[in-house]
C-alpha cells in the first residue's frame, strides 16, 4: 500500500502568478475558478428570471432598471423575441453555465481529491483544459448575445425544425449550439479525471463504501456525464450542419424540400442525454446533503449503504426513463407506457433516500448552522419537486400537464430550488477550507430564511398557474381567454421572485466580507471526520496532504461513541 | 520495490506499468490506461449518438436513396477496412517491440501503423471525390448527410491518431520509452485500435447493410 | 507482466482478415433473405470489433471488473438502437 | 379563401371562474382530474408528514439531545425502509399507473374505439406559425375534395359525438391543447397523429380556447383558436352552410390551400 504514495510524487508549487492562478493545474485553484465563472453566470441566470417575472406581472411595460441597460432598443420593453430568448438563455445559462460549474465543476474539483486523500486529480493538465475549454464556451455565449437577431430563442430543449433556421434565423441560435457542444467536450474532460481519480486514487482503505456520500454523487454525475454528454454532442453538433451547411436531419413537412428529417430524432438524442442530465444535476446535490445531515445531527448517515444503492440505481434508472418528455410527440403507445413504469419505478429508490435522510436527523444531537439549514432546506424542497414528478411520469395527467407551467415549477424545485440550496449548502461549508476564512453565520442565516421562504413562494405559484392550465414560454399568457384571471397570481408570484432576488443580496455582501475580512478558519471548525478537515489546514497547501492517509473507517465517524 | 519505482520518486513519469500498485478492481491498469478507456467508451457514445440517428432516420424512411444517387463502393472500401486492420496489427507488434525493449523495431512499426492511417485518409478523399463527382453530396439527402457525417468523424479520429502516433512514433525513436516504460505507448494503441473497431462497425453497418429494395 | 504474444496477434490478424471476407461474402447472397443476412453481418461485425477489444486492446487480461466496466455502457446504445429503429419504422407504417 | 375568412366566429370563450383547473367541458377529462386530486391528497400526506417529522427532529433532537449512534443498517431498520418504500409505490405509484392505464385503454388513447363508435366527425387540423388550420370531409366524407369546409382558428363540433382529430403541422412543432377538455397532442411536421375527445352536453352553446402548448416562435402565445360546442342539429346544419359555401370557394389551382390528407385508417 506504501505504492500509492510513488505515483502521487509531491510537485513543487509553480511560482509565477499566471501558473499558479491563472493556468494553474492545482484542482483547488481550479475549483475556485469554476466557482467564480458559475457564480457570475448565476447572477446572469437570475437577472434573466426578473426579467420574465416582469414581464408576467406588468406584460409591455418597461423594465425598471435592466430595461436601461440592455434593452435601450425597445425603448426597455421587452418585445415577443426578446421574451424567447430571455427564457431561453435563462434555462441554458443557469443548467449549463451557472450550476454545473458552481456545483460539479467547483466542488467536484475541490471534494474529490481532497476527500479521498488524493494530492490532485488524475490528469491536471486535463482539468485545466477542461476549465479553459468552459470559458471559450462562456466567451460563445457572451458573443451570442451581441449579435443581429439576439440569443438563441428556440427554448433550452432547442427542438427543430424551430431551433433551425426556419424558426430561429440568425447567428445567435448558431452561436449557441457551438456552446453546447463546447461546453459538452469541457464537461467530459472534466468527468474523465472525476471517474478515474475515484477510480485509482482513493487513498489506502479509502474502500468505495467508506467515501463520503460527496463523492459518490459527484463521481456518479460524472459517470452520467461521461456516458451522456457525447449523445447530447452529437445532436448539437447535426443541428449545427443543419443551421449552418443546410443539411436537414432534424427538418420534415413543407420545408423538406428533400425529405427524409426527423423532428422526433432529436427529441430523442436530445432526451437521451437530458433526463440523466437532470439527474447530473440532483446526485451532488443528494450526495452532499446526506453528508451535511449526518454532519451537523452528529450521527452517521442512516443506512449508509441503502443511500448509496439508490444513488446508484437512479443513475442506472436514468438512462431508461428519458421517453416521459415526450409522452405527446405520437411516439408508439407501448413504448409510452414503458416509459411510465420505468418513470415511476424511479420513486422507489428517492424515498429510500428521504427515509434516510429523515432518519438520520431523528434522534440526532442536530446542530442548525447555515449549512445545515441548507441541508434541510432541499430535503423540503426536493420532497415537493419528487413529488410533482409523479404526476408528469403518468401518462394521462401528463396529457394535461405537459408543457405547462406545472412542469416549470416541478423543474424549479427540483433543480433550482433543490441543487441551488445544495450549492448554497457547500459554498457556506467549504468556504472556510476552500479560503481559509469563516463566513459569516448570521447574514448567511438571513440568506437561508429568504431564500427558502421565496424559493418556495414562487416556484409554488408556477405550479399553481400550471395547475390551472397555463401553457409554459408564453410572452403574455393573459391573451388566452382561460388565463386571464391568472395574472393576479402571476404578479404576486413575481414580487415573491423579486423578494428572491433581494434575498440574494446578503450572500454577496457575505461572500465579499468573508473573503476579505472573514475570521481565520481553524482546520476543522465543524467538527467533522472527512479527510479535508481532519488531515488537511485551511486552506490546505498544494499538495493537500504531507502523507497521503492510510482510511481505517467510514466517513461520518467523527463522534463515533467507541 | 524494483529500481524503476525507486526512480519514480525523482522523476513521476518514470512509473513502468511493471510498477504500478495493484488495485482491487482494477489490477495493474495505470492512470492513462483506465483514463484512456473512460474516454473511449465516452467516444464510443458520441459515435453512437451518430449511428442511432443514422438508424432513426433510415429506419423511418420510406425511400433511402434518392433517384440519381451511387450506391456506395464496397469493395474498395472493404480494402480501407483491410489496410486499418493491418494498422492495427503494426501497432501491436510496435508496442510488442517496445515491451521488448527493442527501440528501432518499435519505432519502426509505431512509423508504419502511423504510415496506414495516412494511407486510410487518402483512400477517403480518393472515395469521396470519386461518390461526389456520381453525384452523391453533402445536404442531399439523409442518406447521404448522414454518410458523410459518420464517415469524416471517423475520418477526423483516425487524423488524431495519426497525429498522436507520430509523436508518439518520435519519442519513441528519442528513447523516451525505454526500459520498460511503454505505458504510453499502449495507451496510444488503444486509441488507434479504438478507431479500427469503430470502423468495423460503420463499415457493416453504413456500407453492408443492404438498401430495401 | 506485459503480455506480448506475438503469435496470437497474427492469429487474431487472420481471423479478422476471414471474418471481413465472409461479410463480403454474405452481401453476395441476397437469397438468405434481408433479415437474416443483417443478423449475419450485425453477428460478424460484433465479433470482429470483440476481437480486436479483447486481444489488441488487452481486454482478455484485465481485471474483470474492468472487462465490466467497458462491456455494459456499450450495452446502452444498442438497446436503444434496437428500440428506437423499431419505433421509426413503427411512425413511417403507422 | 377570404369567403372562408370572413365567416363570424362563434361566440368568444368566457372567462374561467376560480382558481384551480380550467372548467371541465369533457366526458371523459374528470379521470384525469380524478387522478390528479387524489394523487394530491397522497403527496399532500406524504409531505406533510415529511415536515412534521424534520420540524420535530429540528426543534426536539436539538443541542442538547444526545445524539443516538445508529447506522440504521440492521436488518430490522433496512426492513422498515424498504417497506415503507414499497407501501408508498404501491400505493401512489400504484395509483397512478394502474388508473392511467385504465383510462388511456378506455378513453384518451383508445382511438380504435372511437373510430367505431358510429357517428364520429372527423377532422383534420394543419398548424402553421401562428394559427390552426381546420378541414372537415364535407359531405362526401372524403378530405382533399372540393366540398371539404375549411376552418381558420375556428372548430366547430357536436356535442357527445366523438370527434376524431388528426393532426399535422407544415413549418415547426406545434402541440394542439384543449385545456378546457384536458387533452394535448404535438402536431409535428411531417407526421400525422391521432387525438379525440367528447363534449358533455350541457356545454352546447359555449366556446373554448384552443391553445398552442409547444413553443413555436415568436407568436407562440398567440396561436389562439376558438372551439364551439354545438347540438348535433345545429353542427349539421353549420357543416352544410359552410360546405356550400366551400364549394363554391374552391380554387382548383391554389395549391396551397389543397393540404388535407387522406384520413389514415387505424
Ligand atoms: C434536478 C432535476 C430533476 C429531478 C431530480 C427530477 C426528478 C423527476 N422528474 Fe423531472 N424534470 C426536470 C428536472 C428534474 N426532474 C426538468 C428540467 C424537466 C423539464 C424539462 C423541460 O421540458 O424543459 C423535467 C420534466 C419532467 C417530466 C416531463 C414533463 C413534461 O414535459 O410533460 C417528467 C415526466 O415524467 C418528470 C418526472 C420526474 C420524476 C418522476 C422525477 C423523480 O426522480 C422524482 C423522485 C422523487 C420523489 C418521488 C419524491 C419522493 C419523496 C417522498 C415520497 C416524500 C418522502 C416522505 C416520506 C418518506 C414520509 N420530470
Ligand atoms: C438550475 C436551473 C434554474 C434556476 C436556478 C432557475 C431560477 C429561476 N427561474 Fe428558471 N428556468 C430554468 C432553470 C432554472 N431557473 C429552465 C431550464 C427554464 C426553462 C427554459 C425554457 O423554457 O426553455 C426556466 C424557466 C423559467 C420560467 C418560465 C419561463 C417561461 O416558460 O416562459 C420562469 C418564470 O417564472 C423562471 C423563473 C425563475 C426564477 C424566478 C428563478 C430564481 O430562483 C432566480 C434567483 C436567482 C438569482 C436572483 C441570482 C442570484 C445570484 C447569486 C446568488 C450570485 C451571486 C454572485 C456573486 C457572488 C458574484 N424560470
Ligand atoms: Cu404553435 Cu406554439
Ligand atoms: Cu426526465
Amino acid at each position: 500500500m506504501e505504492q500509492h504514495f510513488e505515483i502521487q510524487p509531491i510537485h513543487p508549487e509553480p511560482t509565477s502568478f499566471v501558473r499558479r492562478y491563472i493556468f494553474s493545474t492545482d484542482h483547488k485553484v481550479i475549483a475556485k475558478q469554476f466557482l467564480w465563472a458559475g457564480l457570475i453566470f448565476l447572477l446572469v441566470g437570475g437577472t434573466l428570471a426578473m426579467m420574465i417575472r416582469w414581464q408576467w406581472a406588468y406584460p409591455g411595460e418597461k423594465v425598471p432598471v435592466l430595461g436601461d441597460l440592455f434593452l435601450r432598443r425597445s425603448g426597455g420593453v421587452i418585445g415577443p423575441a426578446t421574451y424567447t430568448s430571455i427564457f431561453t438563455m435563462h434555462g441554458l445559462i443557469m443548467i449549463f453555465f451557472a450550476i454545473t460549474p458552481a456545483m460539479i465543476g467547483a466542488f467536484g474539483n475541490f471534494c474529490i481529491p481532497l476527500m479521498i486523500g488524493a494530492r490532485d486529480m488524475a490528469f491536471p493538465k486535463l482539468n485545466m483544459l477542461s476549465f479553459w475549454t468552459f470559458v471559450v464556451s462562456l466567451l460563445l455565449i457572451i458573443a451570442s448575445f451581441l449579435v443581429r437577431l439576439g440569443s438563441a430563442g428556440a427554448g433550452w430543449t432547442t427542438y427543430p425544425p424551430l431551433s433551425t433556421q426556419i424558426g430561429t434565423p440568425g447567428w445567435g441560435q448558431t452561436l449557441v449550439v457551438a456552446a453546447i457542444f463546447v461546453t459538452g467536450a469541457a464537461t467530459i474532460m472534466g468527468s474523465i479525471n472525476y471517474v478515474t481519480t475515484v477510480l485509482r486514487l482513493r487513498a489506502p482503505g479509502m474502500t468505495y463504501l467508506r467515501m463520503p456520500l460527496t463523492v459518490w454523487g459527484l463521481w456518479l454525475t460524472a459517470i452520467l456525464n461521461v456516458l451522456f454528454v457525447p449523445v447530447l454532442g452529437a445532436a448539437a453538433l447535426l443541428l449545427f450542419l443543419d443551421r449552418v451547411f443546410g443539411t436537414q436531419f432534424f427538418i420534415a413537412g413543407a420545408a423538406s424540400v428533400r425529405g427524409g428529417g426527423d423532428p422526433i430524432l432529436f427529441q430523442h438524442l436530445f432526451w437521451i442525454f437530458g433526463h440523466p442530465e437532470v439527474y447530473i444535476l440532483i446526485l451532488p446535490a443528494w450526495g452532499i446533503v446526506g453528508d451535511l445531515i449526518s454532519f451537523f445531527a452528529r450521527k452517521p448517515a442512516y443506512w449508509y449503504k441503502g443511500t448509496v444503492f439508490a444513488m446508484t440505481a437512479v443513475t442506472i434508472l436514468s438512462a431508461v426513463v428519458y421517453g416521459h418528455h415526450m409522452f405527446v410527440t405520437g411516439m408508439n403507445p407501448l413504448l409510452g407506457k414503458s416509459f411510465m413504469l420505468l418513470t415511476l419505478i424511479i420513486s422507489v429508490p428517492a424515498e429510500m433516500l428521504f427515509l434516510n435522510w429523515l432518519h438520520t436527523i431523528w434522534k440526532g444531537s442536530i446542530r442548525l448552522t447555515t449549512a445545515m439549514l441548507f441541508g434541510l432546506g432541499m430535503v423540503f424542497v426536493f420532497g415537493l419537486g419528487g413529488l410533482t414528478g409523479l404526476y408528469l411520469g403518468t401518462i394521462s395527467t401528463d396529457l394535461y400537464l405537459h408543457d405547462t407551467m406545472w412542469v416549470v415549477g416541478h423543474f424549479h424545485f427540483t433543480m433550482a430550488a433543490a441543487s441551488f440550496l445544495a450549492t448554497f449548502g457547500a459554498i457556506y461549508f467549504w468556504f472556510p477550507k476552500m479560503f481559509g476564512r469563516n463566513m459569516s453565520e448570521g447574514l448567511g442565516k438571513i440568506h437561508f430564511w429568504f431564500s427558502v421562504v421565496f424559493i418556495t413562494l414562487v416556484f409554488g405559484g408556477q405550479l399553481f398557474v400550471g395547475y390551472a392550465g397555463q401553457q409554459r414560454r408564453l410572452y403574455d399568457p393573459y391573451q388566452y381567454t382561460f388565463l386571464a384571471h391568472l395574472h393576479f397570481p402571476n404578479k404576486l408570484t413575481s414580487w415573491f421572485g423579486f423578494m428572491l432576488g433581494i434575498g440574494q443580496v446578503p450572500f454577496i455582501i457575505n461572500f465579499f466580507k468573508s473573503l476579505f475580512a472573514g475570521s481565520k478558519a481553524e482546520q476543522n471548525p465543524w467538527q467533522v471526520g472527512t479527510l479535508e478537515w481532519t488531515l488537511c489546514p485551511s486552506p490546505p497547501p498544494h499538495h493537500n496532504f504531507d502523507k497521503i492517509p492510510t482510511v481505517l473507517r467510514g466517513p461520518h465517524e467523527y463522534a463515533n461513541p467507541e | 520495490m524494483s529500481e524503476h519505482a525507486a526512480a519514480a520518486h525523482a522523476h513521476p513519469d518514470f512509473v513502468t506499468p511493471a510498477d504500478w500498485p495493484e488495485d482491487p478492481q482494477y489490477g495493474k491498469a495505470t492512470l492513462g490506461k483506465l483514463g484512456m478507456w473512460i474516454f473511449l467508451l465516452s467516444d464510443a457514445l458520441s459515435f453512437a449518438g451518430l449511428l442511432l440517428a443514422y438508424g432513426i432516420l433510415r429506419g423511418g424512411s420510406t425511400h433511402w436513396h434518392n433517384p440519381g444517387e451511387p450506391e456506395l463502393g464496397i469493395p474498395f472500401t472493404a480494402g480501407l477496412t483491410f489496410l486499418l486492420i493491418c494498422s492495427s496489427v503494426t501497432m501491436v507488434l510496435g508496442y510488442a517491440a517496445a515491451v521488448e525493449n527493442k527501440r528501432k523495431q518499435a519505432t519502426l512499426f509505431l512509423g508504419l501503423t502511423a504510415l496506414g492511417g495516412v494511407l486510410f485518409l487518402c483512400g477517403q478523399a480518393h472515395e469521396y471525390h470519386g461518390l461526389s463527382q456520381e453525384g452523391l453530396h453533402f445536404g442531399a439527402s439523409a442518406y447521404a448527410s448522414t454518410f458523410y457525417v459518420i464517415t469524416s468523424f471517423h475520418g477526423f479520429h483516425v487524423f488524431t491518431g495519426v497525429t498522436y502516433l507520430t509523436i508518439i512514433t518520435i519519442a519513441t525513436a528519442l528513447g523516451k520509452f525505454d526500459n520498460g516504460n511503454y505505458n504510453r505507448i499502449e495507451v496510444a494503441g488503444l486509441f488507434w485500435h479504438f478507431v479500427d473497431l469503430i470502423w468495423i462497425l460503420v463499415f457493416t453497418f453504413v456500407y453492408l447493410v443492404p438498401t430495401q429494395k | 507482466m506485459a503480455h506480448v504474444n506475438r503469435k496470437q496477434y497474427m492469429v487474431i490478424f487472420l481471423v479478422l482478415f476471414v471474418l471481413t471476407i465472409l461479410e463480403l461474402a454474405v452481401v453476395k447472397m441476397p437469397a438468405i433473405g434481408r433479415t437474416p443476412m443483417f443478423i449475419a453481418l450485425i453477428a460478424l461485425a460484433v465479433s470482429k470489433a470483440a476481437f480486436v477489444g479483447l486481444y489488441y486492446m488487452h481486454l482478455k487480461h484485465e481485471t474483470r471488473i474492468l472487462k465490466l466496466t467497458i462491456a455494459i455502457p456499450l450495452c446502452t446504445p444498442a438497446v436503444y438502437a434496437l428500440i428506437l429503429i423499431a419505433e421509426a419504422a413503427w411512425r413511417r407504417l403507422s | 379563401m377570404t369567403a372562408i375568412l370572413a365567416l363570424a366566429l362563434g361566440a368568444p370563450p368566457k372567462p374561467e371562474t376560480g382558481f384551480g383547473m380550467p372548467h371541465d367541458a369533457s366526458i371523459d377529462g374528470h379521470l384525469i382530474d380524478w387522478l390528479i386530486n387524489v394523487t394530491s391528497g397522497f403527496v399532500i400526506i406524504l409531505f406533510v408528514i415529511m415536515c412534521v417529522w424534520m420540524l420535530y427532529a429540528a426543534l426536539k433532537h436539538g443541542r442538547d439531545h444526545q445524539a443516538e449512534y445508529d447506522h440504521g443498517s440492521s436488518k430490522h431498520s433496512v426492513t422498515v425502509a424498504l417497506v415503507i418504500s414499497a407501501i408508498i409505490f404501491f400505493v401512489v405509484d400504484g395509483n397512478l399507473f394502474v388508473n392511467s392505464m385504465v383510462d388511456l385503454s378506455k378513453a384518451f388513447w383508445n382511438h380504435a374505439d372511437a373510430e367505431a363508435m358510429g357517428s364520429v366527425v372527423r377532422i383534420e387540423v394543419n398548424a402553421h406559425q401562428w394559427a390552426w388550420d381546420a378541414r372537415y370531409a364535407g359531405a362526401d366524407g372524403q378530405f382533399g375534395t372540393a366540398d371539404d369546409v375549411v376552418t381558420l382558428n375556428d372548430i366547430r363540433v357536436p356535442a357527445e359525438t366523438p370527434i376524431l382529430i388528426q393532426l399535422a403541422s407544415v413549418d415547426v412543432i406545434h402541440s394542439f391543447y384543449l385545456p378546457n377538455f384536458r387533452v394535448k397532442q404535438d402536431a409535428m411536421p411531417g407526421m400525422v397523429n391521432r387525438m379525440w375527445f367528447r363534449a358533455k352536453p350541457e356545454e352546447i352553446g359555449n366556446s373554448f380556447d384552443i391553445a398552442c402548448a409547444q413553443h413555436c416562435g415568436t407568436n407562440h402565445y398567440k396561436m389562439k383558436g376558438t372551439l364551439t360546442v354545438l347540438s348535433k342539429e345545429d353542427y349539421a346544419k353549420w357543416l352544410q352552410d359552410q360546405a356550400a359555401v366551400s364549394t363554391r370557394a374552391y380554387d382548383p389551382n391554389d395549391q396551397e390551400a389543397h393540404w388535407g390528407w387522406k384520413w389514415k385508417e387505424i
